[in-house]
């Protein structure tokens, strides 16, 4: 057992929350508020002493950076979002971050599209007929999976039964996919067993 | 037979707490078994190992952006850990960056939990950098000098004054960047990062988004992939066989695994011999 | 008229469009101007995260003045968190080792992970109960999933060495060609998005303001 | 490129023949760094063999011509053979360059003779970036022009999907049972197009329901989100002459909490014992709560998502599954958003060039077309 009254609090709450399985209590609805009023409060910290201090208010107070100021009305005109008035105002400073995203159409055109192509076109057909198969797969499936998501055209004929193949290769990520997922959860139950077993109750070393 | 159907009844719609305690039991007995599991690494795995190994042998520093929170603690934390030991066993030096604020003060405990156990010093072995938003220009600023979006570290302190930093301004003063998150940080790397600057880029993911990432493998973008707990244990295990360290929390939770796995295939398996019996029922009682 | 949309649109398409040429030219002179928006967008950044905070607060704020609501007092509660959180971390600093830092391994932490540890049990329970091979694709999905499973545990290996190789070859070549044709697919669509935003097409992006 | 390989080849044998005694020699060579902002020089050079045994590191000198002192501008270990040089370098001075190599206990194993000068300056356009440029510009054209068309109320073509006959039946099997129907729009944002299509195809199932008079439900997770959908199945009611019959109640705000969304139509299932389920919209860990309460009451089930990781507990839960883009083209088909409509269409175009490009780049690669393998993204 733990010595670490730290500890006990976090296998209250551990426990609190699987109390929900059994049904929707209070115990339960207590942890669940008491984590999104502290998850606010960590959020308001990290973001003043990461961010806000460092990069705005310390290098107007001791540098002498006062260009800052105007990102800091902007940050500031923010918040005027919840005016019923002139809540028009917080438009500005989020026209502004926004814009940035101009400077995704190239990255996303290069990075998901171009590169892709790219490396489709470049797939290794060397080796066995094996490997060679493979490698078309990658190439032929790439133009099958486009096709069945392609809407212009009715799939029939030629056209449909490629988009056919399309659809029975998705399936087989998807189920990829769907396996992966039930790993991931179980892997998230094991922590949280290894924490009341272990750093709890000290019964598994 | 009516008492057959009855029975069927029961069991397709058996209490949903009774599937909870199987379950549940699936993943604790197993702890208490101790048995003895057996990993084959992945090659996407190996992969990473042999990068860590090359970082070794040209005596660059790597960069392991942390960017998971408390929800996939138990799928990337042993991961992280993984990476550092062997990291700081072959005495590469690390830096850690952090763009998800839910799990910026994670990341610092992790690197110093490790960093302890090697006896590594703060400032000379590891560095942390603090949590920043709008992480796709801090990225792309990185490729010409970090200095530009970081001012100092996570403790506060001015970046001149830290030693292992003074030799290192951007992406090609280190060997690979490592990004281990549950979100969709990993492909942001990708746009900003690789596109931009080619370095070497490995990502440690959760399992629910692993199969995203193959095309970026397959097309090089991407050099190595650790996918969860299972990932964890993989490159453990890699550690454990070459370098002789101890295992950790990835590998601990393998037995579970195993049975948390064949719970839910049969779980499925016996829930669709059940639906299909209750259905040819149906018809012939129709 | 000209400040609540004209400004805005002004600002987006001109950051949009420097954003854009950005991309392609390297010269110092637009590097200078890039480095300055970016600082200052990083700043801004800061202070957007506010906004999320006083909606939250206000949102529990309400619930917790609402007489007729029963659960107003735990609505109470969260406001409370949030000011004890906040003041701790403000107060004592936000360095390993301190208050702070306890409070986050001791109550953020349980409670935030245990709360998605319980999909494990969902996904338990609806594999018995609700996964059933309708049709031929769900037929094929299950039984990529099982492959899959297996492979990820000793088990699998035991069973067939096939059946990990099986598991790596379905990764590295349907799911490759599948994953591509999504992943052109949502470049695509985001190029359409980021397209429509800077030009002010679509708006949508302004929704909510007001508090409603 | 090639001429300066050969030029280095040719001073490396040269300098072979004259300094026969010093087997040691290291050429650096150095440019301006290509493509970028300016204030970067390209360190080259081949580390001889004997060095990589007895020195461990390298350190690069540098000064601007007239200055007096070199100056170290970096430490390196002995593998590098390149270095991006941005130390605090300025644009348009000539500067010399000289390496040491030194062994461990830091004793200056060789050092090489100065080279240089050097000048970097730079480039308003990155040339390696052409064919992205190329690309941006067609995609974002083509998207304009369908977004125009759209607009301009032509009737476009979508291909029939067989989800939208599954919805409509669906839809047409809870009316003739006289049980009702709930609609879950997601957990995503009005910006959301997944939610923007989700409330399109609400907009056409609230028309069938409100002609029919049978039921409809439509629990939401965002208040933005309650506002339309509330307008839109009102709108429905009016647009059929039957404002009357609109209930108030039946469309509501839930929660905003994840799970507790989840639960709250889990428990709703439970209660009125629908005969027809729709998910549609952007959804996350929930969907598989959903799929599962739905499942159980019997009702048929028809989801939609553009959240990739969700799909699959949707097929195996659900009686039919809109993946990803069909489900704005579903949304296209079954209402009248003329948003979506262009999007979808300029998006298709773009996938039709991208598959184009994809083939024709693929025949080239058979035939043999040198330079085919770098054609889009080669020059780094």
């Amino acid at each position: 057992m733990s010595h670490d009254p730290w500890v006990w609090v976090a296998a209250f709450f551990t426990i609190a929350i699987f109390s929900y399985l059994w049904k929707e209590n209070p115990l339960y609805r207590f942890a669940e508020h008491v984590l999104v009023g502290i998850s606010v409060g960590y959020l308001v910290c990290i973001d003043w002493f990461n961010v806000l201090l460092p990069k705005l208010v310390e290098p107007i107070m001791n540098n002498g950076e006062y260009s800052l100021i105007i990102p800091g009305i902007m940050a500031a005109l923010m918040l005027f979002r919840f005016s019923q008035k002139i809540g028009w105002i917080s438009f500005w400073p989020l026209a502004f971050l926004i814009g940035f995203s101009g400077y995704a159409i190239p990255t996303v055109i290069e990075t998901n599209m171009l590169t892709q192509i790219q490396a489709t076109v470049n797939t290794p057909l060397t080796g066995g007929w094996f490997e060679i198969a493979s490698g078309l797969l990658i190439i032929v499936g790439t133009l099958a999976c486009l096709v069945y998501f392609y809407f212009s055209y009715p799939h029939k004929g030629v056209v449909g039964k490629t988009a056919q193949f399309g659809s029975m290769l998705l399936m087989i990520s998807f189920g990829a996919s769907f396996g992966f997922t039930v790993m991931a959860r179980i892997s998230l139950l094991i922590g949280r067993v290894l924490f009341l077993l272990r750093d709890w109750l000290g019964v598994v070393s | 037979m009516l008492n057959k159907n009855k029975w069927l009844d029961y069991l397709l719609n058996i209490d949903r707490r009774v599937v909870y305690v199987i379950i549940f039991l699936s993943v604790v007995l197993p702890f208490f078994l101790n048995p003895v599991v057996d990993i084959q690494p992945t090659k996407w795995v190996s992969a990473v190992y042999d990068e860590m190994e090359e970082a070794a042998r040209t005596n660059k520093p790597i960069i392991i952006g942390f960017d998971y929170d408390p929800s996939t603690l138990a799928e990337l934390d042993p991961m992280a850990k993984a990476l550092l030991r062997h990291a700081f066993s072959r005495n590469i030096k690390v830096l850690g960056l952090n763009f998800i604020a839910n799990g910026t003060s994670l990341a610092a405990m992790t690197m110093d939990d490790v960093a302890k156990e090697f006896g590594k010093e703060y400032g000379k072995d590891y560095v942390f950098l603090p949590f920043m938003p709008q992480y796709d220009l801090v990225l792309l600023n990185f490729g010409d000098n970090f200095r530009k979006s970081y001012t100092q570290d996570f403790r506060g302190q001015s970046l001149e004054n830290i030693p292992m930093l003074s030799n290192l301004q951007n992406y090609d003063d280190f060997h690979m960047v490592i990004d281990i998150s549950g979100t969709k940080l990993p492909t942001i790397y990708i746009m900003y990062g690789v596109t931009r600057y080619h370095f070497k880029f490995v990502t440690g993911c959760t399992a629910v988004s692993a199969t995203e990432y193959f095309p970026y493998l397959q097309s090089g973008q991407m050099i190595g992939l650790i996918t969860g707990m299972k990932g964890a244990a993989e490159y453990e295990g890699l550690v454990k066989a070459k370098l002789n360290l101890p295992t950790g929390d990835g590998m601990k939770g393998m037995a579970s695994q195993t049975w948390g796995h064949i719970v839910i295939i049969i779980f499925i398996v016996i829930g669709n011999i059940l639906y299909y019996v209750r259905r040819r029922m149906n018809m012939e009682s129709k | 008229m000209f400040f609540k949309k004209t400004v805005p649109f002004i600002f987006t398409l001109s950051v949009g469009v420097f954003s854009f040429f950005y991309y392609f030219m390297p010269h110092a002179f637009m590097q200078d101007l890039w480095d300055k928006a970016s600082q200052w967008a990083i700043i801004i950044g800061g202070g957007a995260m506010f906004v999320g905070v006083i909606s939250m607060v206000r949102a529990y704020y309400k619930r917790a003045t609402n007489k007729s609501d029963p659960n107003r007092y735990f609505a109470v509660i969260t406001i409370v968190c949030f000011l004890a959180m906040s003041l701790t971390g403000l107060i004592t600093g936000i360095k390993p080792g301190g208050l702070f830092n306890d409070i986050f391994i001791g109550i953020m932490i349980p409670c935030e992970a245990t709360m998605f540890s319980l999909l494990a049990f969902y996904i338990a329970s609806a594999a018995f109960r609700s996964f059933r091979l309708k049709s031929f694709s769900a037929g094929l999905l299950l039984f990529s999933a099982i492959i899959l499973m297996l492979a990820q545990i000793p088990t699998g290996e035991n069973i067939s060495p096939a059946i990990p190789w099986l598991k790596g070859w379905i990764l590295d070549y349907p799911n490759v060609a599948a994953q591509r044709a999504i992943l052109i697919g949502i470049a695509i669509g985001s190029v359409a998005t980021a397209l429509k935003i800077i030009l002010g097409i679509d708006k949508s992006i302004y929704a909510g303001v007001g508090g409603k | 490129m090639k001429n300066l390989l050969r030029l280095m080849v040719i001073l490396v044998v040269v300098s072979f023949a004259f300094n026969s005694y010093s087997v040691n020699t290291v050429e650096v060579t150095g440019k301006d760094s290509p493509n970028d902002k300016g204030e970067a020089i390209d360190i080259k050079w081949i580390t001889d063999a004997s060095l990589k045994t007895s020195a461990t590191k390298v350190f690069v000198f540098r000064k601007a011509q007239g200055e007096a002192e070199y100056k170290q501008v970096k430490e390196l270990d002995i593998t590098a053979e390149y270095f991006n040089d941005k130390n605090e370098l300025k644009n348009n001075i000539p500067y010399m360059y000289y390496l040491e190599f030194r062994s461990a206990t830091g004793e200056v194993v060789y050092k090489t003779n100065e080279y240089g000068p050097y000048v970097s300056f730079p480039q308003w356009i990155n040339t390696d970036k052409l064919p992205t440029f190329i690309f941006s510009l067609v995609a974002m054209i083509i998207i304009l022009i369908f977004i125009r068309v759209a607009k301009s109320g032509r009737k476009l073509y979508v291909r029939p999907l067989p989800g939208v006959q599954a919805i409509e039946d669906a839809v047409g099997r809870a009316t003739e049972m006289g049980k009702p129907m709930i609609y879950s729009p997601g957990i995503s944002v009005i910006s959301d197009i997944a939610t923007l299509a989700s409330i399109s195809i609400l907009s056409r199932v609230a028309e069938v329901v409100a002609e029919f008079g049978s039921r409809l439900i439509v629990p939401n997770y965002d208040p933005i989100v309650y506002s339309v959908t509330d307008e839109v199945v009102k709108g429905a009611y009016l647009k059929v002459g039957r404002p009357d019959a609109y209930k108030a109640d039946d469309v509501y705000f839930l929660t905003q909490r994840q799970f507790a969304y989840a639960s709250g139509i889990s428990g709703l299932m439970a209660r009125e014992k629908p005969a027809a389920n729709f998910f549609l919209g952007y959804f996350m860990a929930e969907s598989l709560i959903l799929a599962e309460a739905g499942s159980m009451t019997g009702a048929i089930q028809i989801a939609g998502t553009d959240s990739i990781s969700q799909i699959p507990f949707f097929i195996v839960a659900c009686d039919y599954t809109l993946i990803g883009e069909e489900l704005y083209a579903a949304a296209t088909l079954m209402g009248e958003d003329t948003r979506l409509l262009g999007g979808l269409k300029g998006q298709d175009y773009v996938k039709l060039v991208a598959m184009i490009l994809l083939i024709v780049l693929f025949v080239l690669k058979l035939f043999g077309v040198p330079g085919v393998d770098s054609i889009l993204v080669g020059g780094n």
